[in-house]
Parts: structure tokens; C-alpha cells; sequence
């Protein structure tokens, strides 16, 4: 795995991935992060350029680019109404039907890990439409074969009210869509440098292949160019360390 | 409605054994009031996260004052897992409630509208149902085929307890946009709040403040107390303290550093305010 | 969010048969768009006072624009009963949806939530409950023994459409303390709101003012209109306009006073307007 | 009935009506009333002045005497909570179990007469714990033996959650208590000038009839006097027009 610094390509993994993540969002209306989501947050604001301002970008807890001024039941209401299309969730373990952990390894309550909990996963999985699984580390630690604790399940019952769910995963090896008719993960693109045999002796569960596989697309200069220019620029607001420490704005 | 001397006065109203609604670590924490109910040994705290917590649970759990923990969520955020919380856990020294966000806030309007529950889509196959037995699952009634649907119980804490910017000396309290702390107020028995700072003038004469005021009916008591979320940040007011913050995480990744933070800030900080 | 032009324009944007929930008559109401919705000839709306309404309703039941109508109340105030809204209920020519002022609240609170249905206290034995068969009684699945709850389903309307002191060229609109403005926006698929008077500076860079702001996100659109609530009153700028609603109540006893009143102030005003 | 312009005594009938409402209101922590109320707000104004400031007095929109910030929910909510003690209401019709109709005279939903409708007494009666039912015209009309619609019913089937309830009913005429176990009015004190078979004559309930009937004491001088000063002033603010007619301030 390159870091950004000893790459040979002219972008950093994190460029990759606002980049793969962008795509991901297009057609949203309004997209929702959280603070300490500087990928997701910066891809959903370089969405919104793109979009020519049509996606509307919320970022929790930030000074200017959120919407909230009910309380913390607001992002959850705005969910429920089906006015978020897509938002961001991570897992300390995800498995090959969606299901994410947020809450530990062993069993429980007496983890052999413990993480900080499930957070707003148990219900925003529900209701968003468009869910980005979005984990850095693609490791058999992380991409299980069945989650310790499901903080959240990818799939449900036939009847369970469930407008939102699982859309797409992406970590720093490749990018997988989630298909809800078979109940499991197909890897689209595999990101520069890396290779299908990688990903599969890193990942616990099984997934699909697609027809199409291809490698990620490479963030073309001029995504770049908007990416370090104004972009970085709207990243520092919300997220100045990240804005620092790759784009050093 | 009582106006108390400090932070250690309102600590001594809150006795062993109460279920305390307690704000998340941005909205507005009553750090001060929390070093006080150590330092005064309370025991067998239930507390209730609205909706997630941080540095108060942690500390509190370390300092063996807390029996069941509900809360979607335990976390230092920046600086990483909560080590006390995350010990605790795993030696079964506290007893788990996890749940999601919009089910603790979800609860406790229900507790704010006096209706028994409410209910709420999402939770359905998560093992957080699993573990709640106090949610309950009913077909929903208004569903024209099979609609399953959790039902959660109304908390109605019997305090609630946060800092805030500004109160009046008639009690009310302005809060601005964490608007959760008035959800928090309406559904609790009793509620606690430290403020930066209690004016002379009444803030429900002020046009632009009252819309967010809380109104001393549902306020118990207040203290004036500065930097009363100290290491925490309140909103309006101040930063997170992140370096006082840092060092705690890592000098509490063992119990004996952690004991040595609380000897060196706990302890010392109620015997100045003992001087 | 779009900033339309004048009332006219919002009344244009408003169909019939659209299902609209609208604030009581202290609350700030959208009067010009009415007498437009009036002009422009609306037919079968289902009007949602929230909880109650009064010169509104009034209105838009004597002009025929209105088929069911659901409150808790529909009342003139000091002014006295509301005439054409007697007369057409003694003919059935509106359908009625008797309610209690919680009941529609909380049931916009559950479209807020986009949740079902929500429980209330209360109802049980009245009338009320009896002529709703949309209300439904379940068993209590908390209670200890037999506790019989009413739940309501959710109300998501249509529109919701009122008129508010202030906005901001982005759409934000300040509410001040009439916060059930902000369960309309939320509730509503769409919002419409004139207000008196749209300012350049942002609200939500108002620290004071953005607790109390509605955010551009739930509103469709917006027009200054001054004196958008006349003849009612508007919070926080002018008092309802009594003398008029006076002699309205006195001219509306009759359908041909009733006739009267309206060519000489709702034709006309459009007439104007037109101009 | 004596108006208050010709009558023999040194009081109006508001004056006495506020004082028998007012002892109606002894002990309660915090009493709510409409705008539309003036008697029982007035009455709530001098309770609090009597209790040495220890009664609450909420006035629905009004500037100075409301908590409410919280929409129009506040005050539902409030009750639901248990945080208020006191409230009035009223009825086009009352009948003898305490039951109260604010909607119309005849069948549903085409009535004879239409009045405004049931408010917040269908929630209200539920839970507050001492309801005042006032209604100033005592006669067949508004006294009824049954009424019309059920706005809000007296008694609740055993089972029903209840806190709330009738707990008087004050008139022009008199004052009667709500006796909850045998579900119907007592008629405790007949107000100055009027007799028990004037108040038979005028009601189409059966009551029952207080051990120690007597009558409706008058208002002693030192409450009139601070009934026409500072209290006359206190209530100049929510009800204006009242305050002006009653004591010309």
C-alpha cells in the first residue's frame, strides 16, 4: 500500500477515495456526515461543486455547513422524513450481508474489544437511502465473515419498514456495491496498486466479482486541481487537521 | 427554583442511586458538578447518555460511581476510546445499556410528553433489540399487512443535569441551539445546571433570547460556575481542552495512571475549593 | 427554496385538494395568501389547524374552497363564533374532523418523527374518540394490567403555510417562540411562509436569532409580504385588527353579508394586486 | 340576579366569583388559564398574592404571565408531565356526571347550534388533577341532565390512566364540589340573593345536596381592597378590557 508520500502516482490515497466516494453521491439532494469524517465530508463537498450546488452537504456539529437548531433529534427526524439521501456509517466489523458492529469483538456485554457503541447506526441504516460503508482498513480483522454484534443488519425481514440500507462499500483497497436482492457485496473497482487476489485474502466474507471489474478510476487532473484548490479550502472549515495534513491548507 | 453557592452544592442534591440524564460531551457538560459527586463518593449512578457521552461517563465510571450505563455511545472522540468505560466493560463492572441515538432521544420526549412510549422505525435484527428487553416489538396497527415496529419506553430521569451559557436569577436558562438540554429539562423530575454566568436582567424579556430559554419551572437549580464544562467545550463559550484531554487518555490507559489523574485534579481541585 | 414574488404567487403554488395544516390565529397566519387562494378560486383543500383557527378557516369555508375540515377548535376569539364555518356545518357541506389541541399536535410531532402513529393520554369516553375512527385504542403493552391508550396516525400534510416576522434571502425563516411554526416545517412535504420582511444579513450567522430559525432546508418558498397576517395579529409586529374583525363578524351573519364583505375585500385587494 | 351596577352589596359578582374561585385554588403549586378567562385568571392572580408568591400562575399568551417557548405543545406536555395543578374549563353544555360538550346542541355532525369546539379539554380534563369547570350563565340550557357530544367525560372507566378530573363547578348561581366516588355535583354554597330552589329551578342534573349547605361567603373587605389594587393592576395586563370594566383601571 503506497502512502501518500512514496507514491508514484500525483495523488494521495485520500485524493482516491474523496474521489471514489464524489461518484458515489451523485443525484443526492442533500447529503449528511459526520465531524470526524474528513473523507466522506471532503467527498461530499466536492459532490456539491460538482453538482453545481444542487446537492446540499450537512456536516454535523460544523459552524457552517449544518442545518440543526432542534437538537440532536433533528438529523434523526430529517432522516425519518426522507429528507437525507445518503450519509456515511463505518463498522468495526462489517461482514458479507451489511451487517456493521460498532460495539466490540467476543460476546456480549463482556467484549474481549469494546468500541464506543452503535451511535445513530441502528436507525440511520434504516432510513437513508443510500448508506456508504466507508472503512480505511480492509483487513480480515475489519471484513468479517459474520459481525461480533450487529449494531445494525444490512438486510431485513420481508415487511420491516426499510427505505434505507447498505448502497456501497469502500476501503483503502477497492470499492464494492452492496446488491440487496442477493444480500451481499460485489467488488466493482479495485483502487491503483492493489489486486483481486489482495482483497480476497483480506476479506473474511465472500463477494461477487462484477462483470465489468476494472481498476478505480484515477482522479483526473482537473478534479485535482478543484480538489486542492477551492475544495480544500471548504474542507479546512469543518476538518482543519485533515485540510492540513494532505492538502497543508 | 434554588440559586446554589457552586458546583459542590448541587452535587449534594443528587443522591446515590439516581438515574442522571446527562448531555452529549458538545452540548454542554456539567464537568465541575461531576468532580464533585467524586470527590463526595456518590455511588450506583444510573446514567442516561442523551444520547452519547464522553469524558463526564468516563470519569465517573472510573471513579466507581456509576451501576448501569445507558447510552448509544462512550468516546473521547479526537482522542480516541473512553479506557475507564472501555475496563469497565469488559471486567462487567457496570451494567450495559446500548442503544442508538434516536431511541434515548425518542425516550425521553416520550418522558417529555408524558405518554408511556413511542415508537420507532430501524432496531428491527439489530442485537441491540436483542439485548433490551425493555423495547418491545408490536405489529403496527395502522399498517395494512405486517409492519413490525420497537416500541420504547418512555425516561422520565430523575435528574437531569448540564452546563449552560447564561441563566437569569429567576432560573431560566438560555441554551440556544442545544436544544436537546430543553428536552432534557421538560422530561426530568428534577434539573440541575451549572452557568457561565447569571445575569440581572430577565431573559424573558429579551425578545431574541427567550425562544431559547429554558424557564425556571422545569429548573430545580442553578450555580454559577465558570468553565463549568472544563476540559469539555461549551458551546457559545469555549474549546475542548484537547491537551488536558490527551493526557488523560493516555495516563488513564492503566488504573494506576488513572488514579494518579484524579488524585492530581479531583481531589485537589474540591480541597481549593474546601480553602 | 424559492423567494416568490408576492402572496399571489405562493397561493398559485398551493393545488387543490392539497391537504394543509395551517397555525391558530395568534400564531402568525398567512392571511394575503388565503384572500389569493380565495381570488384564485381553490377548491376542496383539507384545512389542519394546528390546533385551532379562526378568521382563516372562516374564510376559506364561506368562499367554498374547503371540504374537510380537522381542528379543535374554530372560533373568532373575542369576535365571537365564526359564521360561515356554523353555517356550513349545519348544512354538512364541509366534513368534520373534531379534535383536541394535543392530538393534532402530537400527530404533526409523529410526521416530524416520521413515525406511524403516537400514543396519547386522554380521549378515552368522549365523543371525540367516537366520531374518529382514524384514532384507534390499543392495550398499553407497558402497562401492568389493563391500560387502554388512543394512537394517533402521523399527519404529514401537503403544506404547511404561514406567515413569520423574518427571513433571509437563503430561506431561513425566524420563528421566535411560536416553535409549533418549526413542527409545521418539519412535518409538511412542503412549506410556504410569507414574512414581513426578508433581510440580506444570514440568520443562522445570528447567534441569538438562529436558535429560533427554521432552516432552508424544509421551505419551499418564501414572499415578503408586509402586513402578511393582517387582519390577525403577528407575533412580535403588530396586533390582530379588531374593528375589522368586528364588523366582519357583524357583515358575515347573514351569506349575503358574507358576500358582501368578500367583493369588497378580497376581489378588490386582487384587483389591486393586479394592477 | 343583581348586576353589578345595581346591586345592594359592596362586591360585583366577578368579585365574588373570583374569591370562590380563588379558595378553590389553595395549595395548588402552579394554576394555568386561558386569555379568554378573566375571572378564573383574576382568581389565580390573587390566589398567588394569598399564597405569599408559592402559587404559579401561568396565562396562556399572555406577555408577561406564560413559560411557554416551546410551541403550543408546552402547555399539553406541561399537564402530561403533572406540572399543572390548576385548570378551567367550560361547556355550552354540562351535565350531571361531569361531563362537558364544547361542540354543538343536537346530533353529530350536523347540530342544531355549532359552537368553536373541544380545544384542549378532551386531553386536559384527563390530566390535570383539579379541574374548575366555570361557567357563569346557570340555567336548563347549559345545565343539562346529558349532553349533547362528549367534548371531555366526567368519569373514566376503572382501568383508564386519570390523574385528572372535575373538581368543582362554579356559577352564577353557586358552587358545587365533584364527589368522584358517586360520580356527580354537591352543591356546597349558594351565592348571595339566591336560593337552593332557584338553583333546582335552573339545573337539569340531579346533585346531591352538602351536610353544611350554606352560603356563598362574601368577599371580606381587606380581599376587595387588594382585589381593587394591586391585584386590579396585576390583571390589567393579560385581560385589559376586564380589568377596565370591573375596577376602571
Amino acid at each position: 500500500m503506497p502512502q501518500s508520500n512514496e507514491t508514484h502516482y500525483d495523488f494521495s490515497q485520500e485524493e482516491l477515495l474523496i474521489c471514489v466516494i464524489s461518484r458515489l453521491l451523485k443525484g443526492i439532494e442533500h447529503v449528511a456526515c459526520g465531524v470526524s469524517s474528513p473523507i466522506p465530508g471532503s467527498a461530499a463537498l466536492l459532490q456539491r461543486k460538482l453538482s453545481g450546488g444542487s446537492t446540499r452537504v450537512t456536516i454535523l456539529l460544523s459552524e457552517n455547513l449544518q442545518f440543526l437548531n432542534d437538537g440532536v433529534t433533528e438529523l434523526f427526524d430529517c432522516a425519518a422524513q426522507g429528507r437525507i439521501g445518503a450519509f456515511f456509517l463505518s463498522g468495526g466489523q462489517i461482514d458479507g450481508k451489511g451487517n456493521i458492529n460498532l460495539v466490540g469483538v467476543g460476546d456480549y456485554p463482556q467484549h474481549k474489544a469494546r468500541w464506543s457503541g452503535s451511535f445513530g447506526s441502528g436507525f440511520l441504516y434504516f432510513v437513508v437511502p443510500r448508506v456508504i460503508l466507508f472503512r480505511e482498513e480492509h483487513t480480515r480483522r475489519t471484513m468479517v465473515e459474520t459481525v461480533d454484534f450487529i449494531s445494525a443488519p444490512g438486510l431485513s425481514e420481508p415487511g420491516v419498514y426499510r427505505p434505507g440500507g447498505p448502497y456501497a462499500l469502500v476501503t483503502s483497497l477497492g470499492h464494492f456495491s452492496f446488491d440487496k436482492k442477493r444480500g451481499g457485496f460485489c467488488l466493482e473497482t479495485i483502487h491503483p496498486d492493489h489486486s483481486l487476489e489482495e482483497i480476497q485474502d483480506n476479506t473474511g466474507f465472500d463477494f461477487t466479482i462484477a462483470d465489468g471489474l476494472k481498476e478505480t478510476p484515477v482522479p483526473e487532473p482537473e478534479l485535482l486541481e478543484l480538489l486542492r484548490g477551492q475544495i480544500a479550502e471548504e474542507v479546512a472549515d469543518p476538518y482543519p487537521k485533515f485540510a492540513k495534513v494532505v492538502w497543508g491548507v | 427554583m434554588i440559586i446554589y453557592p457552586d458546583a459542590e452544592s448541587i452535587a449534594q442534591a443528587i443522591p446515590d442511586g439516581a438515574q442522571i440524564a446527562i448531555p452529549a460531551s458538545r452540548s454542554g457538560v456539567a464537568m465541575a458538578v461531576t468532580r464533585a459527586l467524586i470527590s463526595q463518593g456518590r455511588r450506583n449512578l444510573h446514567l442516561i447518555a442523551a444520547p452519547t457521552s464522553g469524558f463526564q461517563a468516563e470519569m465517573l465510571i472510573g471513579a466507581g460511581c456509576v451501576s448501569i450505563m445507558e447510552s448509544a455511545g462512550v468516546t473521547m472522540d479526537e482522542q480516541g476510546q473512553a479506557p475507564c468505560f472501555v475496563r469497565a466493560v469488559k471486567t462487567s463492572t457496570i451494567e450495559l445499556r446500548d442503544s442508538t441515538c434516536p431511541a434515548i432521544i425518542s425516550a425521553l420526549q416520550a418522558g417529555e410528553k408524558g405518554i408511556p412510549f413511542i415508537p420507532m422505525r430501524g432496531l428491527l435484527g439489530s442485537d441491540l433489540l436483542r439485548y433490551r428487553p425493555d423495547y418491545k416489538v408490536i405489529d403496527n396497527p395502522f399498517g395494512e399487512e405486517d409492519d413490525p415496529i420497537v416500541l420504547l419506553p418512555a425516561i422520565v430521569p430523575d435528574v437531569a443535569l448540564f452546563n449552560a451559557p447564561l441563566a437569569d436569577r429567576n432560573g431560566n436558562v438560555w441554551v440556544g441551539s442545544t436544544r436537546e438540554l430543553m428536552t432534557l429539562a421538560h422530561a426530568a423530575k428534577k434539573t440541575y445546571v451549572t452557568v457561565e454566568k447569571i445575569i440581572d436582567d430577565d431573559l424573558y424579556k429579551d425578545k431574541l433570547r427567550a425562544p431559547a430559554t429554558i424557564p425556571n419551572l422545569y429548573i430545580s437549580g442553578i450555580a454559577e460556575v465558570e468553565k463549568g464544562a472544563w476540559p469539555l467545550g461549551q458551546p457559545y463559550e469555549y474549546n475542548i481542552d484537547e491537551p488536558h484531554l490527551e493526557n488523560y487518555v493516555r495516563q488513564a490507559a492503566t488504573p494506576e495512571g488513572f488514579a494518579e489523574y484524579m488524585a492530581s485534579n479531583v481531589t485537589m481541585e474540591n480541597r481549593n475549593a474546601a480553602e
